[in-house]
């Protein structure tokens, strides 16, 4: 206590008048924030371990509870602002590198807000999706430059393999070990059910998730977790991890506390273990290591399986997208600085890459003045929100996006952005059993199919209403969008016009 | 058209009407009802004088369960049963012809040859509804009542009576109460609840003889009384079945298919006696559920279907004033006792199973002990020590309730 | 016919359907009122080995398709109709017999004589059972099942 | 204002073409006057025509059409050429002087072969050196603008109602066996010759009723294989995509037309399976060639045109005919303007190409 001591961040606040004592709450807590007082028949609680993660909040059946941002703060200053001197006290209290979950929360600017999207009026028709076919229908690959045609004359499928899609979104990595079995599963049963793809992250396929392979996507980081051949031959394609937005630079660590079980085996690591994983790919510091590797796997998987490179958002992004689509290929994947993820050190996830929208621009644009965008697909992620960031990536020059935050909300997540603690009340990330089962795949399933139908209901109102019913030419037609609030150089990297012109 | 004819009025008669009606829409079934009234439950008549039911109440089911059912329902006696001609004779003249027949016919009161009993004027029995009837007319502030015989009937008696009398004491030549299902610390626990309501009791002592108005006790006490009820026990009535040349023991012997020794004749309720499934022989467990599920039984078999009763067990739910008594099974075998402030919980344990039980006090979820008893559980495949302490279905296997509780995953 | 179906393997043990179960058998429009300062006597009940990680579950009537109670009961008061098991509790004389036969314990007392059980809120104005409608986590579903008459 | 190629501009319009399938050559007089009935569909902002076989002594040579702003950029410009081509003839485009037309550029038209050692020391066929030469006029030589470069045809167009650029280009006194017409209806130009259509690019020639949605995504692609998209119109950037489709990646007629109005995933999903895989090819292949938004098209070629709408059939276009001729319009009006004889007048669904051919040999 004394200098040592912080005052809680969040005040548990309990209508007395409403609270029945039924203790749900202090059952859900995983955090040990509510107990039960017999003496007086009434709750308690300790607001000092509380992560606002709603948990009670949601299922309190009175409606008696809420978590409210404590106002006991350090006396304002606009410069140290009360969560940056609180940063100071924690790290003169235990000497360490300070550690946090999910996106940056920073008021960076989030230039999807700054872009509007067009629609028909008078001089072309609008399309109601209702009345007429609407198609959101994608295919991720390698397109052939040149056809072929056999000695009857008849066009010759010359196609690498690719992705097919039902609509320009998938669920991106998160690893199994930062997230639970149950949570897996839910990704796993949804994507295949919606036509689309989740990705295993870099924990390896559990051997129960070996039937959800047409819909997934293994992915191969600088660990090499979980990595045998079964595991390369199970998915729908391969992705090389190359980096992460929210921790562009540096590798990842999952805490021996996670391994455990299943987790351990499917990793391929001992129990307890923490699984590190190097910041580069040690047999990749340059572009022709990667394309080694992009070759090492497809002769692994006799050319079956599309190879996808995904990349942190980093300042010289659209160089590194044209090496890499010169790498051999099939798919970049670029993660914007905006990305989720289960632990980063704080200071790189809030200061490190840059916005996936400017990326995203910049590479779009670079690969099309190379002459080499029909040769790799584009999907982008790093905080796609909602069914119009996907429209507005999609205009910028993607050809899907990748979407995990927003997965996890569907899933229960109240991103209170303290996954690396292994407690999510939610049951998502975390592997104590008692709190994975918290989430019932059946329940996340169907949650994550709503909101994919939701989206997509979305995506084709809004491709109606710009006169457009296929998603093939959204794509990269930046005459459907107008930028507000933003400069000069801002509009042409992104090459949209500003509002009224 | 075949024709099924049973004979009683009670709830295993019902219980065979139902039977039949699953196995055959169309039959003619005729039941044969001594007492003048549809089957009513007869355990109720106690809470009748305490005023919680009414006879409209206590049908067991509604009047119309007899028209829907196509049921036709004979106020008469049977005087015989002539398996040859297959044909019953009726008290009141004319034979029914049967194509199979069920002997529903219950039980009757015992009555002990006493001397002087002839002379009681104001002596009740309590089994019937006629019998509530007349002991509730006779009754009136300040009477002094005495009953003989402290089993379940003398009891529940003595209690439906309590606040309606001036004295209430109760006689058995028996040690201690309910000796038929309780031990003797059981005995008193309930003991002591009946008396803090003031029923007096004369236990290991009976009324040897009567004078007027007095009893005059084994110990050579006298014990004035008003009115007088006797409820020493039950007979089967099994005399139709022995003349029909059935075999008979203390009660009718049935199979687990209610069948009796003779052909095209069934029996179901307390007049019969079957195997004990808790391990008690052969005996006759005149309880309600046995005979609702008996007489169904039995109403399958006889319209050509295929049923098995072979789960009946001797239990008893019995309360005063709020104290529940439930046990079941036979008291055999290795003891498990867990005692409280008035509860009282002992587990029987023979060969690997629950043989029996009985709860005082703390009965709540008493049926998972019940069915361990039923199904023979083996209980090496449950959680018995936690079982014991509380009634869960955790103390199963996931598999076990997967199984056998309907809708569960 | 409708029947809440149990999924043990998703029980958390929070609770919530007793809860909800005594609301809706409470008759009264709010849950503050209806439950707070009160004993609750829910008629579905969650078995807790109290220790994390423990099997939990919430036991309520299973509605058997023979249900023993219902030929127990000495009263007529246990019927079955429509699929339901339920209790008329004005003619229930409270002897108890049907929570000496229930294998599953499924049916308990309020202390007021008469027993009480699930009757899958057929009648109590909750429209669908309450316990499932408020089960956080889909171990308590409503099905709609034929099943046959007892 | 802002002029085509500075800006987009969005417009409605009118289309004709007749051709005549034993190759005999019609005078342009018939179809300037079908352009009369469908004035409404015009708002005097831009008219043209699309010649075939209107050159025949000169039928082996590229004929260039160029407006001049001036005589300085002409200079340039025909300094241009003769370093690059052959020019066996040049002279400026007759025209009729009218009250009805005004602002005129300069107008000219060169016949011309590009000069073998270019050829040699770029690699490239002659066709793919007229495309070339002509993005270089368009983009660098301020004030040029070539706006017809193929053979043995022409385009004509000009600021005005259609008719009145017929007239002014006394196209009755040409013969050809295919001639196409456009007015135009665009919503916010000046009024700039260059932006009036046919838009032509060899012998493909478009005329384009209609307001694609999938401008710029089109736009950005077919630029990466060196188009440049300079008036920001639809009929160019269709253009392109037909050129790169039918001369670049050797795709048939029925193919190209499979990609641009390309069938629903679900009409394909119902398709024999041979017909399936090669249309989900195309689509998987081609996809940022898909044209959307209201489309009908008539595009003009050496011996031959092809109509298209788009897949939803969000604009009128009929089709008729009478002996060897086949009429395209618009408007039924039109048709019969042409030949009131016209017989079995229907109307092609969405993405159903129309392909009518000149017996071979006969143009």
């Amino acid at each position: 206590m004394g200098v040592e001591f912080i005052y809680p961040e969040f005040e548990v606040v309990r209508n007395s008048s409403r609270c029945i004592a039924c203790r749900v709450c202090e059952r859900q807590c995983s955090n040990g924030v509510h107990t039960y007082d017999p003496d007086g028949g009434v709750m308690l609680s300790d607001e000092s371990k509380c992560v606002n993660c709603q948990r009670c909040v949601s299922l309190c059946p009175t409606r008696a509870l809420k978590i409210v941002k404590s106002d006991c703060v350090p006396r304002e200053n606009a410069n140290w602002q009360a969560d940056t001197i609180k940063e100071i006290y924690k790290q003169a209290n235990s000497g360490g590198v300070l550690l946090s979950s999910m996106g940056n929360p920073k008021p960076l600017p989030v230039y999807w807000d700054r872009i509007l999207i067009n629609a028909s009026q008078v001089t072309n028709p609008s399309i109601d999706p209702l009345r007429e076919p609407m198609e959101t229908r994608v295919f991720l690959g390698k397109k052939p430059r040149k056809i072929e045609r056999g000695e009857d004359g008849r066009l010759r499928n010359n196609l690498t393999p690719q992705l097919e899609l039902s609509m320009p979104v998938m669920f991106s990595a998160m690893s199994y070990g930062s997230i639970s079995y149950n949570a897996h599963k839910s990704l796993a049963e949804a994507a295949t059910e919606l036509g689309i793809y989740y990705n295993t992250g870099e924990g390896g396929l559990h051997e129960d998730f070996y039937v959800y392979g047409p819909n997934t996507i293994v992915q191969v980081a600088s660990g090499r977790f979980g990595v045998h051949a079964d595991y390369l031959g199970a998915g729908a394609a391969i992705e090389i991890k190359m980096g992460q937005g929210a921790k562009p630079g540096i590798g990842g660590h999952l805490p021996g506390t996670k391994i455990v079980g299943d987790v351990s085996r499917t990793r391929m690591i001992p129990e307890g273990s923490d699984a590190i994983s190097p910041a580069p790919h040690h047999d990749i510091y340059s572009i022709e290591d990667l394309r080694q590797l992009v070759y090492s796997l497809k002769e692994a998987t006799q050319y079956k399986k599309p190879v996808i490179v995904k990349v942190a958002a980093v300042h010289n992004i659209a160089a590194i997208a044209s090496g890499i689509a010169r790498s051999g290929a099939d798919i970049i994947a670029i993660d914007g600085f905006r990305g989720g993820t289960g632990a980063a050190p704080t200071r790189i996830r809030d200061n490190v890459g840059i916005p996936i929208e400017l990326a995203l621009a910049a590479c779009d644009t670079r690969l099309r003045e190379e002459g080499i965008r029909n040769d790799v697909s584009l999907v982008v992620g790093g905080s796609i929100r909602s069914a119009s960031d996907v429209v507005k990536a999609i205009a910028l020059g993607a050809d899907a996006c990748y979407i995990a935050t927003a997965a996890l909300l569907a899933l229960g997540c109240h991103l209170c952005r303290t996954c690396h603690t292994g407690l999510c009340n939610w049951g998502i990330a975390t592997q104590r059993p008692e709190l994975v089962k918290r989430l019932n795949p059946e329940i996340g399933k169907t949650r994550l199919v709503n909101l994919m139908t939701a989206w997509r209901h979305e995506i084709k109102e809004l491709l109606g209403g710009m006169g457009i019913n296929s998603i093939e030419t959204l794509r990269g037609n930046r005459l459907m969008l107008r930028g507000v609030n933003m400069t000069e150089k801002e509009l042409e990297i992104l090459g949209i016009s500003h509002a009224g012109e | 058209m075949k024709t099924y004819v049973i004979i009683g009025g009670g709830v295993a008669a019902v219980g065979c009407v139902e039977g039949i009606r699953s196995v055959d829409k169309g039959a003619r079934i005729v039941l044969i009802a001594g007492e003048g009234r549809l089957p009513y439950c007869r355990p109720l008549i106690s809470y009748y004088l305490e005023g919680k039911t009414d006879f409209e109440k206590m049908k067991y089911r509604p009047e119309d369960f007899y028209t829907e059912n196509s049921v036709e329902v004979v106020y008469d006696t049977a005087v015989s049963v002539d398996p040859a001609s297959r044909t019953v004779a009726l008290g009141g003249g004319g034979t029914v012809k049967y194509d199979a027949v069920c002997l529903a016919t219950g039980s009757r009161p015992f009555v002990p040859p006493i001397p002087g009993l002839e002379n009681v004027t104001r002596k009740f029995g309590f089994m019937t509804e006629e019998d509530a009837i007349a002991l509730d007319g006779a009754i009136y502030p300040g009477c002094r009542v005495l009953i003989v015989g402290a089993g379940l009937i003398g009891l529940k008696c003595a209690e439906g009576l309590c606040g309606r009398a001036g004295s209430i004491t109760v006689c058995d030549l028996a040690p201690r109460v309910l000796s038929s299902i309780l031990d003797g610390t059981a005995s008193s626990l309930m003991q002591a609840c009946l008396e803090e309501h003031g029923v007096r009791f004369m236990l290991g002592d009976t009324a040897e003889s009567f004078l007027p108005g007095v009893a005059r006790m084994k110990s050579g006490v006298d014990v004035a009384f008003d009115v007088l009820v006797l409820a020493v026990g039950v007979r089967a009535n099994v005399s139709l079945a022995k003349d029909a040349g059935c075999e008979v023991g203390r009660g009718i012997a049935v199979d687990t298919h209610m069948r009796t020794t003779v052909a095209g004749i069934y029996a179901a309720g307390d007049c019969v006696e079957a195997e004990d499934a808790s391990g008690g022989g052969r005996r006759v467990m005149a309880i309600m559920p046995n005979a609702v599920i008996g007489g169904r039984c039995a109403g399958v078999n006889m319209a050509g279907g295929d049923g098995t009763f072979d789960s009946a067990v001797p239990m008893n739910a019995i309360g005063f004033f709020g104290l529940h008594a439930l046990t079941a099974g036979t008291y055999e075998g290795e003891l498990y006792e867990e005692k409280g402030e008035r509860t009282l919980r002992r587990f029987y344990v023979k060969d690997g199973y629950l043989s029996g039980f009985m709860l005082i006090g703390a009965v709540d979820r008493a049926g998972i002990y019940t069915s361990l008893i039923r199904n023979r559980i083996p209980l090496d495949t449950v959680d018995f020590e936690a079982l014991r302490k509380a009634p869960s279905m955790r103390g199963f296997s996931s598999e076990y309730r997967r199984e056998h509780m309907e809708g569960w995953k | 016919m409708k029947r809440v179906t149990v999924h043990e393997e998703w029980c958390l043990g929070c609770h919530l359907c007793e809860y909800n179960c005594a609301y809706a058998n409470s008759g009264i429009p709010d849950m503050v009122k209806a439950l707070k300062g009160k004993r609750i006597f829910p008629r579905i009940k969650v078995e807790d080995g109290g220790t994390p990680g423990s099997v939990t579950f919430a036991v309520s009537c299973r509605h058997c398709p023979d249900p023993i109670c219902v030929k127990s009961c000495i009263s007529g008061a246990l019927s079955k109709r429509g699929g339901a098991v339920t209790v008329d509790r004005s003619k229930c004389v409270g002897c108890y017999t049907c929570i000496l036969v229930c294998p599953f314990g499924a049916i308990s007392t309020d202390g007021d004589g008469a027993v009480l059980k699930c009757e899958l809120c057929l009648s109590n104005g909750a429209g669908t059972p309450a316990c499932a409608a408020g089960c956080p986590n889909g171990a308590l579903t409503v099905e709609d099942i034929d099943i046959p008459e007892g | 204002m802002k002029r085509e190629g500075q800006t987009r501009i969005p417009s409605g319009c009118a289309v004709t073409a007749v051709i005549s399938k034993s190759g005999e050559r019609m005078s342009g007089g018939s179809i300037v006057e079908s352009m009369i009935p469908m004035h409404d569909r015009s708002n005097g902002l831009g008219g043209g025509f699309a010649a075939y076989g209107i050159y025949p002594e000169h039928r082996d040579f590229y004929a260039l059409h160029l407006f001049y702003d001036d005589e300085g950029c002409r200079r340039e410009c025909e300094e241009y050429l003769r370093e690059r081509f052959e020019i066996v003839d040049a002279e400026t485009i007759p025209t009729r002087t009218m009250r009805e037309i005004t602002d005129e550029p300069l107008i000219w038209r060169y016949f011309v072969f590009p000069r073998r050692s270019a050829l040699r020391s770029l690699q490239i066929d002659d066709r793919e050196y007229i495309v070339r030469a002509t993005m270089k006029i368009n983009s660098t030589i301020n004030g040029a603008y070539v706006f017809s470069c193929g053979k043995n045809m022409g385009v004509f167009k000009a600021v005005g109602y259609p008719e009145d650029v017929g007239r002014y280009y006394r196209l009755d006194e040409y013969e050809g066996y295919l001639w196409t017409a456009h007015g135009r209806y665009p919503t916010n130009t000046p009024g700039w010759w260059g932006g009036a259509h046919p838009f032509a690019l060899l012998d493909y020639s478009v005329v384009h009723n209609g307001e694609i949605s999938s401008y710029d995504a089109n736009r950005r692609f077919i630029e990466m294989f060196g188009y440049k998209c300079n008036l920001q119109t639809d009929t160019e950037v269709i253009t392109y995509i037909i050129d790169y489709l039918l001369r670049r990646q050797g795709l048939t007629l029925t193919e190209t037309a499979a990609v641009i109005a390309a069938p629903f995933w679900d009409t394909i999903s119902h398709r024999p399976e041979g017909e399936r895989e090669t249309l989900t090819y195309l689509r998987t292949v081609f996809s940022s060639l898909l044209v959307t938004g209201p489309f009908s098209i008539i595009l003009g070629f050496e011996g031959g045109l092809m109509a298209l709408n788009d897949r939803l059939k969000l604009r009128s276009m009929v089709v008729g005919e009478h002996g060897d001729r086949v009429y395209i319009a618009s408007e039924e009006a039109a048709i019969r303007k042409m030949d009131p004889g016209a017989e079995d007048i229907w109307a092609p669904a969405g993405g159903e190409p129309v392909i009518v051919r000149v017996k071979e040999g006969r143009y």
